[in-house]
């Protein structure tokens, strides 16, 4: 068990990271700073696709996130806003969007937790080459025989794979769109 | 090789000799729950404190190397008098960092400014996880290890910027401005070097890449891998655009203007003093470092040995892949440092245009001929059963033809480029303050 | 691997469009001394596009799904359903999108002439456009469905604050975007759901559970499943520019380009409705119960708000902005019909596609009529309509057929598209929403005829413009439109059957069960 | 045995969602509304990847299978969709501060509030 105390620990540090970065992006007061909370946030996501065991992801995160989308808004926050903050950042409609927004937390934690997801393959999540035992076995009905053995691929070379066959088009369509996306912002950002 | 992030972090090598020595030495009063879990980490911590030990000497040594090595090109003696030869000039440097009033400006915000310098340094550690000193001395081999120093050698800018704005100073402001400008851009010439290597190694794990340079000759090993040797000697344009991308990574002279004395102070660090001031220069020497070790797993080989048949990958007992690994990247770190003795600045739109217009579509073109004819020749190999040194000189062979042929062309259609005035504007114009005084020859 | 030949049969339209694209976005690096010629490049490349698609259509009738791919794990014979499926429905659409971006290539050439220097961008993203028009219209897969929207969704965006000078334009496209990311990033959301449901992105696979009851109610899907669905409805309806999701649309329509605003008008709003009628329609069918009462809701509140928004504003494409918003809540009244007929022996669905077809046509005559007004006098105020008949006759008495036509005066193609419209409405059980339709359906002749008034009867201060010269462009398209809308509207047979075949083809099932 | 249950990571998603939703519902400045956007598409794929990692296998099995489950595979619908998204979320992230920098270049300000002159 105590593995599982360390796992559940490594998850509240970084979930604690991501909400408080959160929190930290809607609350603070100058542009920057909420850039700088934002990226905080950031990290802490790349820290749950880890506990997840989305190394990959993980990564991109880091590098698209943090490397890429933050300094982009840095950038623009440099290229326009005077350095000082402002002392009034939000409208006028704080109060409307709490009272809106509490029972959309309500609903969502509701939909999370209660239903039914069938999780019983959460504990599948074994390293490859361990073969099922009769608990999962049963936990999956028809799916896996005891004894069979985990064929969890390592996942980098598996999803270039995957994106290479039941998701070409997809991997095709997002080249386009990014290329769409640099002509189209430098076009309209050029001097 | 094919373990995902949180096995790694958790069990660090079930099998490990340190792990198994520790679970039957010293943990054995743990209760049975922890133990594992202890030993586990102690193991991780022990490697990490050995890498990073060794990385922390080799890393102060090159603050005196550099003054050395520069002084010998500039036609002076360098540092000679504290111990002999100047040995002792590091904890020299280091004491008067650390003895120097530690400043903040009145101005300044002054979180954001802190954390500035105390941030820029753990990327800097961080990235060197995956950096094999040594056949099995790496911290954690990960199956996307390429990847992840890419990306946690991109969150030094975050600091960076944060340093330039925290600080308040303009000069502060403008030198954190390009260095992020300069960074982001040579990052995309960078990584597309390397992807041609990616492709012929068919990993992104370090520990994939060295093994599958190793291919060479016959034997079962070769038939498996990519049979071309090291991958300077198929992939040499690569090589010389990564060398260069790494350099304005890093911020080093010829790619220094972030932090142009003569421009701008000293860029996004002008405000810092003292031991803050030293981080941003230990940040900038641990990336030199893990960028001139990540530049000789990906093109020299890593930890193996330069000669045929693995002649002298051991003395005795004695494993020499460190002894290698050493070498080469020492080797590499030296070539940054001729190149800082050498060459004045270019300015900042010379920078940005070289990198956009001569090293994208020059790194494009390479992965794009390397993807072909590693398909051809893999086909061929496939076809013909070829094998042996034969198969590997066909493949050297053929890759520096291709090499030749994309040099070739690159010069005839940046000439050309030239010849009509299109070409990457390297004139001598004092256009305000971006202006370089030295210029570029 | 995906079958190779199959991609380049049954996608090669969207192939073309890429190609087309590519040479259009580098024509300058290729071609010298012979500039500008981005937008011809571009028609040929759309005309291509259309010949495949229609080459495609009688050729190989039938659904044909793309990118079919088998997994590495899977055993032979069982792979994945194709990410994007080519059958008539596709087709329709994309002869729609084509045919319309064509038209609007054709009509707005001269307008962008003097206004960027970045031709080839231009042309290249209208055609990136019409490119994630057609994903959407054969999308099967709920990455695709996403991708695709956001394609052109960001397409959109860049094509509106396309004149960057004009304060203007930057303004609208930034709302635009900032509306259009929150929306999108909440159909996100519920498509990250929905993958938690499925354990797949896949329309089938989620039409399946979606389909056996026991395992929803077991699984406590349903709770979930209908909430995720109507964020997913969300993004579409942004699409489309339903109310209450509309507020962009305005402004947006104002801000860009006026080629951009007919494009705008058309071209998102019949993919949309590609989009949602293949999902909600052809795939989530068996919880109609659920879907139909949300819908109905968007449909009531975008035809109120749409007609009696029009009525006051100042500037026509402002006006249109809100007229359209009115036309998509007619044709979503067909979606809620679902399982209705009308006399003409179209059934629901057929009714939408109908009525999609002669909006196209009509709403395109009327735009290239306002881009060549906008033209001649550099506004698209009321004001700038004063004494047009006199002007230029030509330009004058075909708006006035177009707005008759929007309005649905016999016999004219608006009328048998309204008419098909309420008929299904009536017999598919939405008969308040048809009386409602109806109302407003009047309401919408005082906004119209306020410009038809200003044409003919309003009196210039400033003594006597004169004529305006019309382009060779945009009188071809003013008299393709005005054909079409005559045409469709006194003899519409042929297109009625070719509604009802394309409806069939994306719910048979709907029809075998002939009603609700 | 899960070590860490699903519903934590759905929890988490929930509240990223919600809280940049509040962000792009109540800043005035153009800038921080795009990063409130950026964290509900974090939020969409914190629950892709959880779902990915818990569910996805054996809802294939449940629904009819597309595919059969022999030798145990991941489905990666997940992690593909979450790719889909950062991509997407860097395209979009690219074309609005574009749009910001172009508007600062004439009005001299980003806040909301004052884009006012598109009025009907």
């Amino acid at each position: 068990m105590s593995q599982q105390t360390v796992v559940q620990l490594v998850f509240g540090v970084m979930a604690a990271l991501s909400l408080g970065g959160a929190m930290g992006v809607v609350m603070a007061r100058t542009v920057f700073v909420s850039a700088l909370w934002l990226i905080l946030s950031f990290v802490g996501v790349a820290g749950l696709y880890i506990t997840l065991g989305a190394g990959f992801l993980a990564v991109i995160q880091v590098l698209v996130y943090v490397g890429a989308i933050s300094v982009l808004i840095l950038f623009a926050i440099m290229l326009t806003e005077d350095v000082m903050g402002d002392e009034h950042p939000n409208n006028g409609q704080v109060g409307l969007a709490i009272i809106l927004l509490t029972p959309l937390i309500f609903l969502l934690g509701k939909w999370g937790f209660t239903a039914n997801w069938p999780v019983k393959a959460a504990a599948i999540l074994p390293r490859s080459g361990l073969s099922v035992d009769a608990a999962t076995a049963a936990a999956l009905p028809g799916a896996l025989k005891t004894g069979d053995a985990f064929l969890v691929p390592d996942s980098v070379a598996y999803l270039g794979r995957v994106l290479m066959t039941e998701h070409f088009l997809a991997f095709e369509v997002v080249s386009v769109v990014l290329l769409v996306a640099l002509v189209g912002a430098i076009v309209i950002a050029r001097d | 090789m094919m373990m995902e992030l949180m096995p790694v972090w958790l069990q660090a090598g079930a099998g490990n000799p340190l792990r198994e020595f520790l679970l039957e030495n010293i943990l054995t009063g743990l209760s049975e729950a922890w133990r594992p879990l202890v030993a586990d980490l102690l193991t991780w911590s022990l490697t990490c404190a050995l890498i990073m030990g060794i990385v922390q000497v080799t890393m102060l040594y090159c603050t005196l190397l550099e003054r050395k090595f520069v002084g010998r090109i500039q036609d002076r003696i360098g540092p000679n008098r504290v111990g002999y030869w100047g040995l002792l000039q590091p904890f020299a440097d280091m004491v008067k960092m650390l003895t120097k009033e530690d400043i903040t400006p009145a101005v300044a915000h002054r979180s954001v400014y802190n954390l500035g310098a105390i941030l820029v340094v753990p990327p800097a550690i961080m990235v060197f996880a995956i950096l094999p000193l040594s056949l099995g001395l790496v911290a954690s081999d990960l199956s996307v290890g390429f990847l992840y120093f890419i990306s946690v050698a991109s969150v030094v800018i975050v600091p960076i910027f944060m340093a330039g704005w925290g600080s308040r100073n303009k000069f502060a402001l403008i030198g954190a401005m390009r260095a992020v400008a300069q960074t982001v851009s040579y990052e995309i010439p960078q990584v597309l070097s390397v992807v041609g290597v990616l492709l012929l190694a068919g990993s992104l794990s370090t520990g994939d890449i060295i093994l599958a340079q190793g291919t060479v000759g016959s034997g079962a090993q070769a038939s498996q891998g990519f049979p071309g040797g090291w991958f300077i000697l198929t992939q040499p344009i690569a090589f010389v655009i990564y060398l260069m991308a790494t350099t304005a990574e890093v911020e080093r002279t010829p790619f220094d203007i972030p932090e142009a004395e003569s421009e701008i102070i000293a860029g996004y660090h002008t405000e810092y003093a003292g031991i803050k001031f030293g981080l941003f220069q230990l940040s900038q020497y641990f990336m030199t470092i893990a960028s001139a070790a990540l530049g000789s797993v990906l093109f020299l080989g890593g930890w193996m040995s330069p000669f045929p048949g693995g002649l002298l990958q051991t003395l005795g007992p004695l494993n020499l892949g460190f002894f290698w690994m050493g070498a080469k990247t020492l080797l590499l770190i030296l070539g940054f440092m001729w190149l800082r003795g050498t060459w004045p600045r270019l300015r900042s739109d010379q920078l940005m245009g070289f990198a956009w217009k001569v090293l994208v579509p020059l790194s494009l073109a390479n992965l794009l001929i390397t993807a072909l004819l590693g398909w051809l020749l893999h086909g061929w190999w496939n076809a013909s059963g070829a094998q042996g040194l034969g198969r590997s000189a066909v493949v050297v062979v053929a890759f520096l033809a291709a090499n030749g042929l994309l040099l070739f062309g690159a010069m005839l259609g940046f000439g050309r480029l030239r010849a009509k005035g299109g070409r990457p504007d390297i004139r001598f114009e004092a256009t305000g303050v971006g202006s370089s005084v030295e210029g570029a020859a | 691997m995906p079958h190779i030949p199959s991609i380049l049969t049954h996608f090669s339209p969207e192939l073309i469009l890429v190609v087309g694209m590519l040479l259009v976005l580098t024509y300058d690096l290729w071609v010298r001394g012979r500039e500008g010629l981005q937008a011809n490049l571009a028609i040929i490349t759309t005309v291509l596009a259309l010949v495949a698609t229609l080459v495609l259509w009688v050729t190989m009738p039938g659904s044909h799904p793309v990118f079919e791919a088998c997994g590495p794990g899977a055993k032979a014979g069982t792979c994945r359903p194709g990410a994007f499926i080519s059958d008539d429905f596709t087709h329709f659409f994309r002869v729609l999108g084509l045919l319309g971006t064509l038209l609007v290539l054709i009509s707005g050439q001269t307008y962008m002439r003097g206004r960027t220097a970045f031709k080839g961008e231009f042309y290249a993203l209208v055609l990136s456009a019409v490119l994630a028009m057609n994903l959407m219209a054969g999308a099967n897969d709920l990455i695709v469905i996403a991708l695709a929207i956001e394609f052109l969704s960001i397409t959109s965006y860049i094509l509106t604050a396309f004149l960057r000078h004009d304060g203007l334009s930057i303004e609208g496209g930034l709302k635009y975007f900032l509306y259009g990311s929150i929306t999108s990033a909440a159909m996100l959301f519920g498509m990250s759901y929905l993958l938690g449901i499925g354990g797949s992105t896949s329309v089938p696979a989620l039409a399946a559970i979606a389909r056996n009851p026991e395992l929803a109610q077991v699984q406590g899907y349903a709770n979930i499943m209908l909430p995720a669905l109507a964020l997913v409805l969300a993004g579409i309806a942004f699409k489309i520019a339903l109310v209450p999701f509309h507020q962009w649309s305005p402004d947006a329509y104002q801000a860009a380009p006026t080629p951009v605003t007919a494009f705008l008008s058309v071209g998102p709003k019949a993919a949309g409705f590609a989009v949602l009628i293949r999902l909600f329609v052809g795939s989530f069918s068996s919880l109609s119960a659920s879907w139909l009462g949300t819908m109905g809701l968007l449909c009531l509140l975008s035809m109120v708000v749409g007609n009696v928004a029009a009525l006051t504003q100042g500037n026509v494409k402002r006006m249109m902005a809100y007229s359209s918003i009115a036309q998509a809540g007619y044709m979503l009244l067909g979606v809620v019909s679902l399982g209705g007929k009308t006399l003409m022996g179209l059934d629901s669905v057929g009714a939408v596609l109908f009525f999609i077809l002669t909006y196209v046509f009509t709403n395109l005559g009327a735009f290239a009529v306002i881009i060549a007004v906008e033209q001649a006098t550099g506004s698209a105020e009321l004001g700038a309509y004063r004494g047009l008949m006199r002007r230029s006759p030509l330009l004058a008495v075909s708006l006035v057929v177009f707005f008759l036509s929007l309005v649905g005066v016999p016999p004219l193609a608006g009328f048998v598209a309204k008419f098909a419209v309420f008929g299904a409405a009536v017999t598919g059980g939405q008969v308040p929403l048809a009386v409602v339709g109806v109302l407003t359906g009047v309401v919408s002749v005082v906004y119209y005829f306020g410009v038809v008034r200003e044409m003919f009867f309003g009196a210039s201060e400033e003594g006597q413009p004169g004529p305006i010269r019309v382009g060779m462009g945009t009188t071809f398209v003013v008299l393709v439109a005005l054909l079409m809308t005559l045409v469709v509207g006194l003899w519409p047979e042929p297109f009625i059957t070719l509604a009802n075949n394309v409806a069939h083809s994306i719910a048979p099932a709907l029809q075998a069960a002939g009603g609700h | 045995m899960a070590m860490i249950p699903l519903w934590w990571y759905l929890m988490v998603a929930a509240g990223l969602f919600t809280i940049g939703l509040y962000g792009a519902l109540v800043r005035k400045n153009a800038v921080s509304v795009l990063m409130g956007i950026e964290l509900m598409l974090n939020a969409v794929n914190v629950n892709a990847v959880a779902f990915w990692r818990y569910v996805s296998p054996t809802a294939k099995a449940a629904a009819g299978a597309d595919r059969p489950v022999g030798d145990f595979v991941v489905g990666m619908d997940g992690q593909v969709f979450a790719v889909v998204v950062i991509a997407l979320a860097a395209a979009e992230a690219a074309v609005g501060l574009a749009m910001v920098i172009a508007l600062y270049r004439s009005r001299r300000s980003f806040n909301l509030p004052q884009m006012d002159q598109l009025q009907g």
